[in-house]
């Protein structure tokens, strides 16, 4: 098993039933129907196989594992590179974990184009895994923009009423960003003279050069995490996004900003990181307190929780440029916490919103009474996106706090308020729709409780929230080894550069 | 003095050409307009013969014709990707001029001595072979632009690249006329030894190595010399605008670097700006200016001048690695390019081309293969990985940053993420709206073959890259060791 | 510039100028000596009892210009002729074969030409 | 006074000029465009025979025969386009060439 | 002053001396021509010609002439004044000016040129100018058809008689006028390049315009074509012109084939009689032909005239050249 490629399979073993589904040919419902099948059972055996990849997983290990390295394009030191350690494997289980989620959630919701939407998720799936697997900056790079080709699709084929408006803000906002990181690669190559990402994280960059890259990653990042005031694009498009799509945006696509902040800006630049941290922190600070307040005014569920997801995301940024242990464990157990507990929100709204066809808060209210599982589960959620402790939110956003508060009180305070505006909105919301006197005769006709399906979907959120909240400890023990030997990194790059300033300076 | 025979065997694909152009005239002329289809395909036969020719030449350089010809590893890529451009559009046109009945064998036997005059400029090694070979390349083009002799756009079309293209020419001959006066020879060669060693060049060379670069501008259909550009396009017959946005740019490209690679490399600081701006210029233009387009044959105009201003940009590093960005950048943007003209050419509707973008609508539900073809296409010139458009701007970005040219470089990456507004606009069309007319289905295996290549090598490219990659070094170094 | 170049060319310089001069006095004179006294039937263009209702200068066959353009090509290969025939002596069989293959191009283009019946007048 | 190389070269620089300002100031005929084209080909030959005298070197010369073969071609094809354009649209003035805009 | 006189004065007058020794004989020769013409053809259909002016008729060209000179100008409505009248002034001053290159002996030559040939060759590709000019005009459609057809002839023949002048090149390896007659002094042209002979005396016939390729001015068709409009002395300029440029086609018949002055043999009765003389006489035998011509040959149909011009003179004058040069490269008899 040792010499098995294991992340290449998992990487692209959708892509072979995204193939498949392909040349599914036949009759309108028979492609529908294989394509749902093949969809799901593509998706569940990826999942089943990136649990291969945790299992293999060792935690003690800081450097990647399960390294895979062939020729690619030899002429400029470019390989196929791929490989875990301790921050991203989990996020590979995370995207994989979603997957076959997202495949149940579509089943009925989605009724045209199956064949194609199921196509373009399996393709996505590979381009979150590649992503996050990959240690080479040219192939990190084709995973990371290719995601745009699917989740535009998904978008603006199967979106609402403003899909158009909101796949293309999508798209070029990502894009804008991103193009300025791949500048910032091409300097990197020629300063390290290779793409290989464990060799340039081991290159010091001059500090004038630090911070032009810094600030092209972090327009690419921060465009994706999303920090404010670049964040306008993902409320648009979570609310015109099809479930399935706006779960698989919140949970794995958000990710991978914050991720890139983690391999890319935090070790690779230092001295960058160090000087901007402030700029992160007021960023984050602003988007945690005005899009709480922002969520607030929120007439649509979507919108609101896509304006949690931004406050949420800025905990984490917090995080992770606080630059401690807990932060950076912190901010990566939000980040699954948030994956998980906020796709589940989405799935949450999914289900009312196949049944009424509308995602306007004011035209719900008493489900409780119709739907009392429903009701339960919404609530489950709720809390963990708050931060009920138990839960994971708990967990994570306490972690950060804690992080926070050691490197600046200032900030943390300011957070924690945060966190109050985020119960108060996420609890108004659950209040205006769940409770109250069931009025609307539309909602009496039309809401039923949950189908088995449904269920099945939510049973396995359900569980790894509780896990997570109750022993967060098998997770943190995987983070643990690598996240100390960012740290480690970070500080001794940053030592390394002063003392030979202060030789200069003699 | 009796002059020496020179040496053939350099020349034997051209020479192979010229023949088998003179002999498919002959064929075309005996037999009747009814041959049109076997000229045609003798003519694809005859292109990719060639090409095979070109192949079977090794490495190293060669001079013969007293100094007039030079044949390289880089004139081997450059003679592969014109004559493959060449041989695909004329697949593209077979079908095409048969149901819209302009099925006169002059037609592929004109772009066969049009790919000639390609062939010729991609080897030229002498202001004065550079300016033949030019000339029977555009002479050709004049004729099938106006080829639809009752069709007034085609007409108007063909009389704006002919005037516009006559004027390049002169500016050419101009700047020629200088650099001759100036440095006193016309040879490539002979150039680069005057300048070797850093002499500084009198302003006459400098103002005719300008006027040079402005003709050839016009051929590339750079800014500001990229007016003609959307007209012709769009009046041309679509295979012609397909062959037009493809070999000739290959070719222009391949003699602009040669030129100012070769004879004015070490002048590289007195072309560097102007290649600069011209490549700014460009990028933005395309990128705006497509924006507010409508029909798509203009669309791909100002596309091709986009993508002409990122080729621009491996150009204006002077380098090796800049050099090959740019030969990467023709070879993908030639899959492209025929890839999507091949979709336009399959927009038909009642038995009628149509040629708007909303004609698109709901392309992929009616037409799902051809729409994801095109898909594949737009995302791919949007630069959009992992499709094969995404590689050829690294290539040329990496060159621009190894060369520090920042600045271009981010302004070069802003544009296409302008570009690739419009790109999207496309695919919008076509998987977002819904269907308002359906295509008519698409009898014609040559163009399917071509879309799923063209596709299948846009889309995997990144699986194997290192073929057209190394062969691109290895032309770009055999110019700079030359 | 040398000298005897311009003195060999002077002569033709005077003549062209005497022959222009001639030409106008001749025109001048005649002009002079049968004055002119116009009406309107006398300089109405020749025309077979018409009147005649319009320009003149209207289409006309296409052929023209297809003879034209042919003679453009033609000539312009007399012009490369000139010097060949002249240095033949001097650029020995190379000189002469490059010529042979320049003329059979040629020769494929007349006879394309003959095919397609651009040579033909009815 | 003698006539010398920089004489040669203003006059073809004027002629070239002239030739440029009749394309793109003409808006009348395209037959105009044509000689304005004929005329910057004039400029440049005159250019090349001067520099060749002047460097003593016979190459100018061959390239101005080259060029007057080719322009003669190019004239030729011109013209026929010319004819077609005419027969299509029934006039050739420089305005009435805007049937594709944008 | 001095310098002056000895430097450019004097030799200025003496060229114009012999430019007017070339133009007044050749003037007069034109008169005597068109009544030369008259004559003979008068004599070869049985009649006597003129007869009235003066003994003989010998002064009926000075009669039309002064006619000519005394009549009315007429500018038609519609026609471009300065074209109008540059037109017969062109046709006429180029039929004068080609004679600067002809030699009448060895060394009796205006401008002895090193590219005399091309100079002729030049000239008389120029002559088609004066009738389309004329032809546009005029603003009249048998004036207009007449000088496009006339213009068309021309320029085909013209291919034809260049091909021919490079077969005559290839046997002298110079472009010099008296370089080509010298060549010629074993033996002229007309022997061994006799179809090439034969080419050009026909394209010179359809070169002039003349019968039986008169057709673009032909009376029964196109009512004397490009020169419809024309009356007084611009049509007397055409006249002039046109017999000028016969003589002159009949002098580049004699220098090209017939050995110009030389005699025909290099010995002794030949040899007493001048250069001038024998080209005259030469000269006086070609345009005897073309009246000789007129007078026998039926007119061609215009498709005829174009067929024989592009199907038959180019290739075959065309394969000439080759066969020529052919035969020259590989026997080594090239000249130098």
């Amino acid at each position: 098993m040792a010499n098995w490629p294991l992340l290449t399979f998992t990487t692209f073993l959708p892509l072979v039933g995204a193939v498949a589904i392909f040349f599914v040919r036949g009759t309108q419902e028979d492609v529908a129907r294989n394509a749902r099948y093949v969809a799901l059972w593509t998706t569940i055996i990826t999942f089943v196989l990136s649990l291969f990849i945790w299992i293999n997983f060792d935690p003690a290990n800081p450097a990647y594992q399960m390294v895979e390295r062939r020729e690619w394009i030899p002429d400029f030191n470019i390989t196929y590179h791929m490989g875990v350690d301790g921050i991203s494997v989990l996020f590979v289980i995370l995207s994989t974990f979603l997957m076959p989620l997202c495949i149940l959630a579509s089943w009925e919701s989605v009724q045209t184009r199956v064949k194609e939407y199921m196509i373009a998720f399996l393709v996505l799936e590979t381009l979150m895994i590649g992503m996050f697997c990959s240690l080479d900056f040219v192939l990190f790079y084709m995973f990371f923009e290719g995601v745009l080709i699917p989740m535009f699709l998904i978008i603006g084929v199967w979106g609402g009423p403003r899909r158009v408006y909101a796949a293309f803000k999508f798209f070029l906002y990502t894009l804008l960003g991103s193009v300025l990181m791949l500048i910032a690669i091409l300097v990197m190559y020629f300063q390290a003279g290779t793409t290989d990402i464990p060799t340039i994280t081991a290159t010091a960059f001059p500090r004038n050069m630090q911070i032009w890259l810094w600030l092209a990653f972090f327009a690419s990042f921060a465009v994706k995490v999303p920090m404010w005031p670049v964040h306008t694009w993902l409320p648009d498009a979570h609310v015109e996004a099809p479930t399935a799509g706006s779960v698989i945006l919140a949970g794995v696509l958000l990710k991978m900003g914050g991720y890139g902040f983690l391999r890319f800006n935090i070790p690779m630049l230092p001295e960058a990181t160090e000087f901007f941290t402030p700029l992160v922190y007021t960023l984050s600070v602003i988007a945690v307190i005005y899009t709480s307040l922002v969520a607030l005014a929120q007439e649509d569920m979507k919108k609101l929780i896509a304006y949690s997801s931004v406050a949420h995301m800025g905990f984490v940024t917090i995080g992770m440029f606080a630059l401690n242990e807990q932060g950076i464990q912190g901010s990566i157990f939000q980040m699954l916490s948030h994956g998980i507990v906020s796709g589940a929100l989405f799935l949450c709204v999914g289900v009312v919103y196949d049944r009424l066809h509308t995602r306007e808060i004011a035209r719900y209210g008493g489900l409780v009474h119709r739907m009392p599982k429903y009701a339960v589960v919404f609530l489950f959620m709720t809390m963990a996106s708050v931060g009920l402790p138990g839960t994971s939110g708990f967990v994570g956003e306490f972690l950060v706090l804690l992080g926070a508060f050691r490197d600046n009180t200032w900030v943390a305070m300011l957070a924690a308020t945060g966190m109050i505006l985020g119960a108060a909105y996420a609890l108004w919301l659950y209040r205006r729709i769940v409770y109250g006197k069931l009025t609307k005769e539309d909602v009496k006709h039309h809401m039923f409780e949950m189908n088995g399906r449904e269920i099945a979907v939510f049973v396995p959120l359900i569980i790894v929230v509780l896990w997570m909240g109750i022993y967060p400890t098998s997770f943190l023990k995987v983070t643990e080894a690598s996240t100390a030997q960012l740290i480690q990194t970070y500080q001794s790059k940053l030592a390394a550069a002063a003392s030979s300033v202060s030789v200069a300076a003699r | 003095m009796m002059a020496p025979f020179p040496d053939l065997w350099p020349a034997l694909p051209e020479l192979f050409l010229a023949c088998a152009g003179m002999a498919l005239l002959m064929i075309g002329v005996f037999r009747g307009e009814n041959s049109t289809k076997a000229v045609a395909y003798m003519t694809v036969l005859a292109m990719l013969f060639a090409a095979v020719l070109s192949m079977g030449y090794g490495t190293g350089r060669v001079v013969t014709f007293n100094g007039l010809f030079v044949m390289d590893a880089f004139g081997v890529f450059m003679k592969v990707l014109v004559l493959v451009a060449a041989a695909l559009s004329v697949i593209l046109s077979i079908g095409y001029i048969q149901r819209e009945k302009m099925d006169r064998f002059e037609f592929p036997v004109l772009m066969l001595f049009a790919t000639l005059g390609m062939l010729m400029m991609i080897s030229a090694n002498d202001l004065i072979s550079l300016y033949v070979g030019l000339e029977t390349q555009s002479l050709a083009l004049y004729v099938i632009a106006a080829f639809r002799r009752d069709s007034a756009r085609s007409s108007e079309a063909g009389l704006k690249y002919f005037v516009l293209g006559a004027l390049s020419s002169c500016l050419l001959l101009y700047g020629a006329s200088l650099v001759y006066g100036f440095a006193g020879t016309t040879a490539f060669d002979k150039i680069a030894a005057l300048f070797a060693g850093g002499t500084h060049p009198s302003a006459g060379v400098i103002i005719g190595l300008v006027f040079v670069a402005a003709g050839l501008a016009f051929k590339i259909s750079a800014v500001p010399f990229h007016m003609w550009t959307p007209d012709v396009y769009e009046g041309a017959p679509t295979p012609v605008t397909a062959f037009f946005a493809v070999a000739p740019k290959i070719a222009a490209i391949a003699l602009f670097t040669r030129l100012l690679i070769e004879p004015f490399g070490d002048l590289v600081g007195q072309w560097q700006q102007i290649i600069i701006v011209t490549s700014i210029l460009s990028m933005a233009l395309g990128s705006f200016a497509a924006i507010t387009q409508n029909n798509i044959k203009r669309l791909m105009a100002y596309s091709s001048i986009g993508h002409i201003g990122y080729a621009l940009v491996g150009l204006a590093a002077g380098t090796q690695e800049g050099v090959r960005g740019v030969l990467i950048y023709m070879a993908i943007y030639l899959f492209m390019n025929v890839g999507t003209f091949a979709v336009i050419l399959c927009m038909k509707q009642n038995g009628r081309m149509v040629e708007d973008i909303k004609d698109l609508a709901g392309l992929s539900r009616t037409n799902p293969m051809l729409a994801a073809a095109m898909a594949i296409f737009m995302f791919s010139m949007a630069g959009i990985p992992p499709m094969a458009g995404f590689f050829s701007k690294l290539y040329v970005f990496l060159a621009a940053v190894e060369a520090h040219l920042y600045t271009l470089a981010v302004i070069g990456v802003l544009t296409s993420v302008v570009g690739a507004y419009y790109y999207l606009r496309i695919i919008k069309i076509m998987y977002f709206d819904e269907p308002v007319e359906t295509m008519d289905k698409v009898n014609d295996d040559g163009m399917t073959g071509i879309l799923v290549a063209t596709s299948l090598v846009t889309l995997l490219f990144f699986v194997a890259p290192a073929p057209i990659l190394n062969s691109a070094a290895a032309a770009a170094a055999a110019l700079f060791a030359g | 510039m040398s000298n005897p170049l311009i003195f060999e060319y002077l002569p033709i310089l005077v003549f062209l100028l005497i022959a222009i001069g001639l030409a106008a006095v001749m025109v001048g004179a005649s002009y002079v000596v049968g004055g002119s006294n116009p009406d309107a039937e006398k300089v109405s263009p020749y025309e077979c009892g018409f009147e005649p209702f319009e320009d003149a200068r209207t289409k006309f066959d296409v052929r023209f210009y297809l003879v034209s353009i042919l003679f453009i090509i033609f000539d312009l290969e007399v012009a490369f002729l000139f010097p060949w025939a002249v240095a033949l002596g001097d650029i020995g069989l190379f000189g002469f074969w490059s010529m042979i293959v320049f003329l059979g191009i040629l020769t494929i283009g007349f006879i394309y030409e003959w095919k397609k019946g651009a040579l033909e007048w009815e | 006074m003698a006539i010398g190389l920089g004489h040669y070269l203003t006059v073809a620089a004027i002629l070239f000029t002239l030739g440029i300002f009749g394309i793109f100031l003409n808006r009348k005929n395209v037959i105009i465009i044509l000689m304005s084209v004929e005329m910057m080909l004039l400029a440049v030959n005159l250019n090349l025979i001067a520099f060749s005298v002047h460097l003593n070197d016979l190459v100018g010369q061959i390239f101005a025969m080259i060029i007057l073969t080719v322009a003669a071609a190019e004239a030729a094809i011109g013209l026929a386009i010319l004819v077609v354009y005419f027969r299509n649209r029934g006039s050739i003035r420089v305005e009435d060439i805007n049937m594709m805009k944008g | 002053m001095a310098d002056f006189w000895s430097g450019f004065l004097l030799p200025l007058i003496i060229i114009v001396l012999q430019i007017l020794a070339i133009v007044v004989p050749l003037l007069v020769g034109v008169a005597y021509l068109t009544y030369a013409e008259r004559k003979v053809m008068g004599a070869m259909q049985l009649r006597q010609g003129p007869m009235l002016v003066g003994p003989f008729g010998l002064l009926q060209p000075m009669a039309d002439g002064l006619k000519l000179l005394a009549k009315e100008h007429i500018l038609p409505s519609g026609a471009n004044r300065v074209v109008f009248y540059v037109a017969p002034m062109l046709t006429f001053f180029l039929a004068l000016v080609a004679w600067a290159v002809i030699p009448f002996a060895e060394g009796v030559v205006l401008a002895n040129i090193n590219v005399g040939i091309l100079y002729l060759f030049a000239i008389s590709s120029l002559g088609v100018y004066g009738i389309i000019m004329a032809g546009w005009a005029s603003n009249s459609r048998y004036a207009f058809l007449g000088g496009l057809r006339s213009a068309a002839q021309m320029v085909s023949y013209e291919v034809s008689i260049g091909l021919v002048i490079i077969t005559v090149l290839l046997c002298v390896g110079s472009l010099n006028i008296s370089d080509i007659v010298r060549a010629q002094t074993t033996v002229w042209f007309a022997v061994p390049l006799l179809p090439m002979f034969v080419i050009f005396f026909i394209s010179a016939l359809a070169e002039t315009n003349r019968a039986p390729f008169d057709l673009p001015e032909g009376e029964s068709e196109l009512v004397a074509g490009f020169m419809v409009e024309y009356g007084s002395f611009p049509y007397a300029l055409f006249f002039l012109g046109e017999y000028a440029n016969m003589i002159l086609m009949s002098a580049m018949t004699s220098i090209l084939f017939l050995g110009g002055w030389l005699p025909p043999l290099n010995m002794v009765p030949f040899t007493w009689i001048p250069g001038p003389i024998w080209f005259a006489l030469k000269i006086v035998f070609c345009l005897f032909v073309f009246i000789w011509v007129r007078a026998t040959m039926p007119r061609f149909r215009y498709d005829q005239l174009m067929r024989l011009g592009w199907k038959v003179f180019l290739p075959f004058s065309l394969l000439w050249v080759v066969l020529t040069a052919g035969v020259l490269v590989t026997f080594g008899w090239l000249p130098k």
